[in-house]
């Protein structure tokens, strides 16, 4: 038999049981959207709480449980890397639901549970994916981690919405396929289901060698789908401008994470790899980050520019996997700290303009003209948010970001990487100060008469009438996060050990 | 402790103003900003008495520390920043946005507090730049006075110039500097990770030692190209006209005075000590560039019709200059550019200044337009201009004839191995130089200050029309200090040098000048010299 | 060395800064800025007697800040108290104090005399500094300044264009001479690794072996040094090409033209070359070409000088030729620093006459409102002091004896004489000849001038009125010489103190002579160059008398066409407008390509990005398939890479 | 060559070909049809392999569900029976999709038919009982999440099939994105 | 037995299932592809199990997995397709669907 450590297991376990009782609950009692949320939100913190045990725990030693018996090889394990990961993907998928929320509550279509629960679901599988140590679960929890989306994708039933999920139903469907190929190859050249780095070391010194790497670049090809790197990025603009903002929230954050997580669980197995499969990833990272930052100049939506920019700011999440080592990935997975806690923020203020202006308009980068004047916390924490994506202070996190992924990268003597690299922040700043130059416009003369209504000044008396108590609370959750890492990033980079 | 409040009080208080924005009348923020930036004054002033250090651990897992301290290479900087802070704040007064008559940005919906926030921003900025011992630390720093920069540019720039106008200006600065601080980082990023170490005294203690010459050349290749384009060195000074034709005057006066110097400042600290024989490969292209810079910029300005667009290539030029001073790689040179550093520094503003002040008059820099003398009209002002480009021309006794003289003399003499043909041609090309500077000064005086040559209008001293004619206030105020520190410094430049000299003997070491250096008879006369 | 003499020689720098500061801050007060204006000249004059006094045959090296620290090079800014610095510091001050005082008086009118007053005791200050002067930098500091000075009291009267214009010709020609200036300073800095003179001379000098060989022809560095040091001596001094600068500079007020353009800032040049003369010693080539450029010099303006309509530009020629003159002895090689003296004898007494000729004339001016011959025609006549001075004034310009003019040009023509045998013989007979046709140009116009100034016309008036529209319109072009002419003359009576000073300084012409003995060891005369000389000068005189016959203006003998090239240089301003074009066309040209090729990289990049994200628009219509396209062709892609390249 | 390679020889190749059938015809019923056949065939070659259980599921889910959804999908999405042309896709599309399909192929091919030992072995694949102990013991953990997986994806399913059942386009009262939009 | 046999017959299933993906335009046809996509890791899967003697069943056990979530995957797929084809009258992948609609009007009011 296995050894089976619930504790260990408790993050990626909590969100799981949760859904099922939220469907449970609703079959028993229809009415009760209010109770989903509680218990959604009480899985999360458990689960939080789980992660407590190996968070911020020196690199080497890691909680490992689904051990095979007698000393053999375990299928599941929590290092600081993995739980941190963890933590984001259970905060973001916190924030996600907060989002959600108002949207949902006065929903009478009783889609709530259902919502809720895939949302758990799907939670669970990112969670999952980043402690899986074997072939089996770490193939389960990818697909868990993507298939409910794409149900929730497409709930809203209009047509950007399916289109949207269309798209991303298609790729991902491809992309399993690639993954179980890939998974395949690796079983074939290991000869061993576990993802660690004694099969693989076992299998370079072979001629299994070629096999590793196609089992690398396949599985690459699959997750590269997750993460949106080009040329696997085609489903994100028309997906996230498609489906309901939340879950686009979500696509962009425990998504990515639960991607990134998985990635790294294999990067982490080889721990060699070949200067061809490097390249690969060089390739890749430096064309989503200019394809992604071309195309995010151009877009007026402001939902696309963030799909856009998630496609770039991808390619900087896989650059410090050149230097294939716990180095490259602990720095891989800093970057993604940084660019969720941002883009959290960012989608948080875009929901509560939408939430104000209404959709069509909020989605308009016009109708953020002179927000840091109308709504100062809302514009505050999205400036912050867009500075931090661009790398320039006051979103220091974001510069020490682009440090962090950089230094792998140079450490390697990739330099010439580095300086592509260099040429895409510089079109990266253009693409975010782009937004910041509109926050910073005087506001339109509706809005300074309605200033002038509110007395005090701010635009704030006005809207918070509109405003959900629970949209502040995850700005308020988000823009914390992001001072507090801009001030002291070690708080975010000291996590990952 | 004192050095760290010199960091907190702008940056704090920047803070407090962009939270307070419409809330506070003009007079309010400025008071604030104004007794912020000399509580920061009075703290850069006992740093630099103290000689204090701060060294904490900030980002530990980038092995990045919170290092900040105090040297002869610092100091002048360090203390021209935080003078010029409270000077662009006193001289704002009555010119605040959002109030009639403000003269700073396009009227409306800018707020006076968000003005001096980044005003006050951009001299933490500064500061922590220059003390930073640390080159990550660095680095970030550089990155801190972009978008307090940008938004000066962007938000509170020439009210005549168009949106679009102010977008492109300020979109060239900050794209040019962010490529220009990124190529800087990787530099950074390799030198550190190569030597394991990012504390900058341990890095020019090692003097490059156990870094392999292909990688010392990357490091300086990177860093210079970097750091040239804030300088900024020639082919990439394209951002800097038009940024200083639309920024406000405080805008264009901390742009020209504090930003372009953490360029220099940067190769100072980072290339040339880290890694001197990747350096060594890269002066020549350095002094090529800053030769052509003086001659470009100096030509430039003999046709160009805007008086602001003008003061901004003569700034090229006299970067130029500095770069020149920088690349001999002798003391002599280093002394020059560190000099010239602070002497463009006072002159730029001074220039800025006055320049500004005329815009804000005649409601454009257009030399074209015939005007009245200002000798006649505005005697304080025309005074402060002579002085401004007197100095520019290099005239002796004037702050900026020193680097400029040291920095030909430097060139004509570099350290061993660098091309001395190369050199004496850029020496040369440097005095030419000068002469164009004379040139295009001599232009602006005799059609600004001594008259227009097609003016028929009213010539000889005329009745003083109203108050704004001429500076009063506290226009006047700054002006007379910089038109005192200009002479000051121009004619007893020791204490500046001096205040250097020690620390670049630490950053250079002495290499013996080309040629026979009699220094026994030199030594003799000294002696014989010596009161 | 005693403390007296250091602080003496810092005080006799520093003073007249001072002064200029005080005046600046006090110009709203007429009377304080004159006050401290002359108070200033005054005690420099006395220090720089004392400095006489105490440097009786030994000479002190001064300190002022204390070296500069700048690495490798040594900046000691010394001064240095000889007997030579002394005696030029004595006749400076003079100059000076005379001046400043005839200003009070002359410029009482003017709104700007405060301003005027101060940049004049500046003027003083940095002409100190180059007469005391023991480092290279120093000098130079003193050189730039003095131009600046004399840039703004050019352009004083900046109401007219063509003041405006003079000035920033004089400044900019200046200038570009200076180009050369600085880079010889810093070779000879960089030999020395120091740029005090003393260190400079030992380690050059010491170079060729012993320091008096004036036969060990120098190093080829040395003489280009040297070479391009005096292409800035050239400049300031208005040698041959540089010179035409300097008669457009008689739009300053008169007083300025006698202190700068007369008496020092145009000499300085011949001093510094003094200075160095142990350099110049060694190199043949470069005193060649000092000798040559100074003959050309001389001559060319002396003919030029002859047919001015206008007295000032007339002086200002004569002040071009005399210059030359100086410098021509300074091309030779005599016993230990012998030349210099000499050079430095006629830089003297032409200090004296010269100045006392401009302030007569400015006297002269302010009574006949104007500085044209026409306006000045016979107006001497009658006026008792002026009149007497102007006549000893002409009459030592001419070199009559026993003027101290006379003595100082013959000993020139001595030095020029003695180098007849020496090894650079046929320098010595071509200068010598210039020398010679000087004297005679130079008696010439000076008759001519006396002529017109002390006799009425006379004659067909037909003519005459000829001539009158002629010289009208001469005037017209010729610049006028200063506001005197516009201004309410005869409303001016002439101030005791001014008179007084004029009448001081003609004196001195006329005593003069003895007070030569110190600056150039006695009196040099050569007994055949004497008698040549005086010959000469003695043909041209009754030449012109001749010519004059019957009271006309002797130049118009030689037809007006002669009168009007003249008054235009001869056209050669041309020459610098042709340069200042070219550097304007070079400067539009950068100008394109700073905008067109310079800048067209970010532009490019911005249109490039424009484009690539259209295209990035068209190639994303959402079309699930291509999608998935994309998707298999990147693995595929990626996999055959990976695979084939790790096999 | 043993009498299992024969046997897997011939039943292989039958799938092969219908599975290249299967993507190639025009007719969408017949497409689905090939399907069949050669989920069928696989399933074969498991047995072949020694892989009871894992055929029976095999014949189980895929021929007895999937391609049943398969068939209905195609029904309701009402394309046509018999071959359409319409549908069919550009020359060029299919002559890239061939290339690509037999890069893919080759790649596969030339990776793995080399690493498999050339001596003939017996399977080692465990009978059913070793496999429900493994399935149930070791692989309890990702067996779980299964269960969760597919209950999802039945939520999801049915949430979409409301939309998908309903007869006209319908959008649901209040979408997520129109928060407080009424004034 | 011999295992290139089913390796070959995998990487043919793999070719095929790639050409059904790339070539079809009709949704439900690419699910096709996808499948046998699937397929060939499960013969591989199987075929290596083959080889493989621990105790783990791995390839059988990976197997039924994959299939289960085969499975899970044609029931969502099915289910987007179908309501694609009530918003779109087509399921036809290579057009670009249309966006903007009446309801989508109503929607975003």
């Amino acid at each position: 038999m296995i050894t089976f450590d619930v504790g260990t297991l408790l993050p990626a376990l909590s969100p799981l049981i949760g859904a099922v009782v939220v469907l449970v609950l609703d079959v028993l009692d229809t009415r009760g959207q209010r109770v989903h949320y509680a218990i959604a939100f009480i899985a999360l913190v458990i689960g939080m709480f789980g992660t407590f045990g190996a968070l911020g725990a020196p690199t080497g030693d890691e909680l490992r449980t689904l051990c095979l018996p007698n000393g053999g090889a375990c299928f599941y394990s929590a290092t600081a890397l993995s739980t941190t990961l963890q933590l984001a993907a259970l905060l973001a998928a916190a924030v996600t639901l907060l989002l959600a929320w108002p949207s949902e509550r006065a929903d009478e279509t009783g889609r709530t549970a259902v919502t809720v629960s895939l949302l758990l679901a799907a939670t669970g599988g990112a969670v999952g994916v980043a402690g899986a140590r074997d072939l089996a679960s770490w193939l389960v929890t990818l697909e868990l981690a993507t298939l409910p989306v794409v149900a929730l994708a497409a709930l809203p039933g209009t047509r950007r919405a399916l289109a949207g999920a269309v798209q991303l139903v298609t790729t991902s469907l491809v992309s399993f396929a690639m993954l179980a190929l890939g998974a395949a190859c690796w079983y074939a050249a290991t000869g061993s289901p576990e993802l660690g780095p004694g099969p693989a070391l076992a299998a370079t010194s072979t001629p299994q060698r070629g096999l590793l790497a196609l089992a690398v670049v396949l599985v690459l090809g699959g997750i590269a789908f997750k993460l949106s790197l080009v040329p696997f990025h085609a489903w994100t603009p028309t997906t996230y401008a498609g489906s309901p903002l939340p879950i686009t929230v979500f696509l962009a954050g425990v998504s990515k994470v639960a991607a990134l997580a998985a990635l790294l669980v294999f990067v982490q197995a080889v721990t060699q790899l070949g200067r061809s499969a490097l390249i690969a990833v060089a390739v890749l990272a430096i064309a989503s980050m200019t394809l992604g930052n071309l195309m995010a100049l151009r877009q007026n939506d402001v939902v696309r520019l963030l799909a856009w920019s998630t496609v770039a700011q991808a390619g900087w999440v896989v650059v410090p996997l050149l230097s294939v080592s716990s180095f490259g990935a602990r720095a891989s997975a800093g970057y993604l700290l940084t660019y969720v806690v941002a883009t959290l923020v960012a989608f948080t203020a875009v929901m509560m303009t939408v939430s104000v202006v209404g959709a069509r308009r909020g989605r308009d980068l016009a109708a953020y003209t002179g927000l840091v004047r109308t709504h100062p916390w809302a514009g505050g924490a999205l400036l912050l948010a867009l500075t931090s994506l661009a790398g320039l202070p006051p979103g220091v996190l974001g510069l020490i970001g682009k440090i962090v992924a950089l230094r792998p990268v140079l450490a390697e003597g990739w330099w010439v990487v580095g300086v592509l690299a260099a040429a895409n922040v510089v079109l990266g700043v253009a693409v975010y100060l782009r937004w910041v130059r509109v926050l910073l416009q005087p506001a339109p003369e509706a809005v300074q008469e309605a200033m002038e209504e509110g007395g005090t000044g701010t635009v704030t008396t006005v809207t918070r009438v509109r405003t959900h108590p629970s949209h502040l609370v995850a700005l308020g959750i988000g823009s914390a996060v992001l001072v507090l890492g801009s001030v002291q990033p070690e708080l975010l980079l000291g996590l990952l050990g | 402790m004192a050095l760290t409040l010199t960091l907190v009080v702008p940056a704090v208080v920047a803070v407090w103003l962009l939270a307070a924005g419409r809330r506070y009348a003009p007079r309010t923020a400025r008071g604030l900003a104004l007794i912020a930036s000399v509580v920061t004054f009075l703290l850069t002033l006992v740093t630099v008495a103290l000689r204090t250090e701060v060294d904490a651990p900030w980002v530990t897992s980038l092995g990045l520390r919170w290092h900040f301290a105090v040297d002869g290479v610092t100091i002048p900087l360090a203390l021209l920043t935080a003078a010029l802070g409270i000077a662009v704040v006193v001289h704002a007064r009555g010119r605040e946005p959002g109030r009639p008559g403000g003269a700073i940005g396009p009227s409306g919906g800018n707020s006076a507090a968000t003005y001096y926030a980044c005003l006050l921003l951009v001299e933490f900025g500064a500061l922590a730049t220059f003390f930073a011992r640390d080159a990550i630390l660095f680095f970030v720093a550089f990155e801190v006075v972009l978008v307090p920069m940008w938004v000066l540019i962007s938000r509170f720039g020439d009210d005549h110039a168009t949106e679009r106008a102010r977008a492109d200006a300020s979109n060239r600065f900050v794209l040019f500097t962010a490529l220009g601080s990124t190529l800087m980082l990787l530099g950074i990023l390799v030198l550190v990770v190569q030597s394991g170490t990012s504390d900058l005294g341990l890095l020019a203690a090692a003097h490059g030692a156990g870094l392999s010459a292909p990688t010392q050349v990357l490091v300086a290749t990177l860093l210079v190209i970097g750091l040239g384009i804030k300088v900024p060195l020639w082919p990439v000074h394209t951002w800097l006209p038009p940024a200083h034709t639309i920024a406000p005057t405080a805008g264009s006066v901390l742009l020209a005075a504090v930003l372009l110097k953490m360029g220099t400042y940067g190769i100072i600290r980072l290339a040339i000590p880290t890694v001197p024989e990747g350096f060594h490969v890269v002066a020549p292209f350095l002094a090529a560039s800053g030769a052509i810079g003086i001659l470009w910029g100096g030509l430039a300005c003999l046709v160009e019709r805007d008086l602001k667009r003008l003061v901004a290539y003569s700034s090229v030029a006299h970067m130029g200059f500095v770069a020149l001073g920088l690349a001999s790689g002798t003391q002599t040179g280093m002394q020059a550019a560190l000099f010239g550093n602070v002497a463009h520094g006072l002159v730029s503003a001074l220039l800025f200044f006055v320049v500004g002040g005329l815009k804000e008059r005649w409601g454009s820099a257009d030399l074209t337009v015939a005007r009245d003398a200002l000798r006649d009209v505005s005697p304080r002002m025309g005074f402060a201009l002579v002085v401004g480009f007197a100095s520019a021309l290099g005239l002796p006794g004037l702050v900026g004839f020193w680097g400029e003289f040291l920095a030909v003399y430097a060139a004509w003499t570099p350290a061993e191995g660098l091309p001395v043909p190369l050199f004496r041609i850029c020496a040369v090309a440097g005095v030419v130089g000068m002469s164009l500077a004379a040139a295009y000064s001599l232009r602006v005086l005799r059609l600004v200050w001594a008259g227009h040559q097609n003016w028929t209008g009213p010539v000889g001293p005329a009745p003083r029309r109203s108050r704004r004619d001429d500076a009063h206030g506290a226009e006047l105020l700054v002006v007379l200090a910089l038109v005192a520190l200009v002479i000051g410094l121009g004619v007893v430049p020791k204490p500046l040098l001096g205040a250097t000299e020690t620390d670049v003997t630490v950053l250079v070491p002495r290499s013996s000048p080309v040629g026979p250096a009699s220094s026994a008879t030199g030594g003799t006369t000294v002696e014989a010299s010596g009161p | 060395m005693t403390v007296l003499t250091t602080t003496t020689v810092q005080l006799l720098v520093l003073l007249p800064a001072l002064g200029a500061l005080a005046g600046l801050l006090l110009r709203r007060r007429r009377a304080f800025s004159g006050l401290v204006a002359v108070a200033a000249a005054a005690l420099a004059f006395v220090l720089s007697v004392f400095q006489f006094a105490e440097t009786a045959g030994r000479s002190d090296v001064v300190p002022t800040f204390g070296p500069l620290p700048v690495g490798e090079l040594q900046i000691p800014l010394n001064l240095l108290a000889d007997r030579t610095s002394a005696v030029i510091a004595v006749v400076v001050a003079i100059v000076g104090l005379a001046v400043q005082v005839f200003s009070v008086w002359y410029l009482r009118d003017d709104s700007r005399y405060a301003v005027f007053a101060s940049t004049v005791s500046l003027f003083l200050a940095a002409m100190l500094l180059v007469v005391q002067s023991n480092d290279l930098v120093l000098t130079l500091v003193g050189w730039e300044v003095m131009g600046w000075c004399s840039y703004l009291l050019i352009g004083h009267v900046s109401a007219r264009e063509s003041a405006r214009r003079a000035a920033y010709k004089a400044f900019l020609v200046t200038r570009v001479a200076d180009i050369g200036f600085v880079v010889g300073l810093v070779i000879l800095a960089v030999g020395a690794g120091s740029t005090d003179i003393g260190t400079v001379m030992a380690h050059w000098a010491g170079q060729q072996g012993s320091g008096t060989a004036a036969l060990v022809t120098g190093s080829p560095v040395l003489t280009a040094a040297l070479v391009l040091l005096l292409a800035g001596v050239a400049g300031k001094s208005g040698l041959i090409p540089f010179h035409d600068w300097l008669p457009d500079a008689m739009e300053g007020p008169t007083p300025a033209s006698a202190l700068i353009h007369a008496a020092t800032m145009v000499a300085a040049g011949t001093y510094v070359v003094a200075r160095l003369h142990l350099l110049f010693a060694i190199s043949d080539t470069a005193r060649i070409v000092l000798g040559v450029l100074a003959a050309l010099t001389m001559v060319w303006a002396a003919l030029l000088a002859f047919a001015q309509t206008d007295i000032k530009r007339m002086l200002a020629y004569s002040t071009l030729s005399q210059i030359a003159v100086m410098a021509s002895a300074l091309a030779f090689v005599l016993g230990p620093d012998e030349a210099p003296r000499l050079a430095l004898g006629h830089l003297f007494s032409h200090a004296l006459f010269k100045s006392l000729l401009f302030l007569a004339v400015g006297w002269l001016s302010v009574l006949a409102g104007g500085t044209a011959f026409v306006a000045l025609r016979g107006r001497a006549r009658g006026r008792g002091a002026l009149y007497w001075s102007l006549a000893v004034g002409l009459a030592s310009l001419a070199g009559l004896p026993p003027l101290v003019g006379f003595f100082s040009k013959e000993g020139v023509l001595f030095a020029a004489e003695e180098s007849l045998s020496g090894h650079d013989a046929g320098l010595a007979w071509f200068v010598l000849l210039a020398l010679v046709v000087t004297a005679g140009l130079t008696a010439a116009y000076c008759t001519r001038a006396w002529l017109l100034l002390s006799t009425e016309r006379q004659g067909g008036l037909v003519e005459l009125e000829a001539e009158e529209g002629q010289d009208e319109s001469s005037e017209e072009a010729a610049p006028a010489g200063d506001e005197a002419a516009t201004g309410a003359h005869e409303a001016r009576p002439v101030t005791m103190a001014a008179a007084l000073t004029v009448s001081a300084l003609a004196v001195l012409t006329v005593v003069g002579g003895l007070l030569l003995i110190p600056v150039s060891n006695g009196i040099h005369l050569g007994l055949v160059m004497t008698v040549v000389s005086l010959l000469v000068i003695g043909l041209a005189f009754l030449g012109v008398r001749a010519m004059a016959a019957a009271g006309h203006d002797p130049a118009r003998r030689l037809g007006p066409a002669v009168a009007d090239l003249s008054d235009r240089g001869f056209g050669f301003d041309a020459v610098y407008v042709a340069a200042g074009r070219a550097v304007i066309a070079v400067a539009r040209l950068v100008v394109r390509l700073d905008r067109d090729v310079v800048d067209a990289y970010p532009r490019g990049a911005a249109s490039l990005t424009g484009i690539a994200g259209r295209l990035g628009e068209k190639a994303h219509r959402a079309a699930p398939s291509a999608g998935l396209l994309a998707v298999v062709v990147g693995v595929v892609l990626i996999a055959v890479a990976g695979v084939t390249v790790w096999h | 060559m043993t009498t299992r390679d024969i046997v897997f020889a011939v039943i292989g190749v039958i799938a092969s070909a219908s599975a290249i059938l299967a993507v190639t015809t025009r007719n969408l019923v017949h497409a689905a049809l090939w399907l069949v056949v050669c989920l069928g065939t696989i399933a074969g070659c498991y047995v072949v392999l020694g892989a009871e259980l894992v055929a029976l599921v095999q014949v189980l889910i895929y021929v007895g569900a999937v391609v049943v959804l398969v068939l209905f999908a195609l029904m309701l999405t009402r394309s046509p029976i018999g071959p359409n042309r319409e549908l069919a896709s550009p020359w060029w599309q299919r002559i890239l999709a061939a290339v690509l399909a037999v890069s893919v192929a080759v790649l596969l091919a030339v990776s793995l038919v080399p690493l498999v030992g050339e001596g003939a072995l017996e399977s080692k694949n465990g009978d059913t009982k070793e496999v429900s102990a493994a399935v149930f013991g070791t692989w309890v953990w990702p067996f779980e999440l299964l269960s969760v997986l597919l209950l999802a994806a039945l939520i999801g399913a049915f949430a979409l099939a409301k939309i998908a059942g309903a007869g006209l386009v319908r959008t649901p009262k209040r979408t997520p994105t129109r928060e407080g939009s009424a004034p | 037995m011999h295992l290139w046999l089913p390796m070959l017959l995998a990487s043919v299933l793999a070719g095929a299932g790639t050409y059904g993906v790339l070539a079809r335009r009709n949704a439900v046809l690419v699910l096709i592809g996808v499948e046998l996509i699937l397929n060939a890791a499960n013969v591989m899967f199987v075929a290596l199990g083959a080889a493989d003697d621990s105790p783990l069943q791995t390839g059988q056990s990976l197997t039924l997995f994959i299939i289960t979530i085969a499975a899970a995957e044609i029931c969502v797929a099915l289910a987007v397709i179908l309501a694609m084809f009530k918003l779109q009258g087509h399921i036809d992948l290579s057009a670009p669907p249309l966006l903007t609609s009446p309801d989508d009007e109503e929607a975003n009011r």
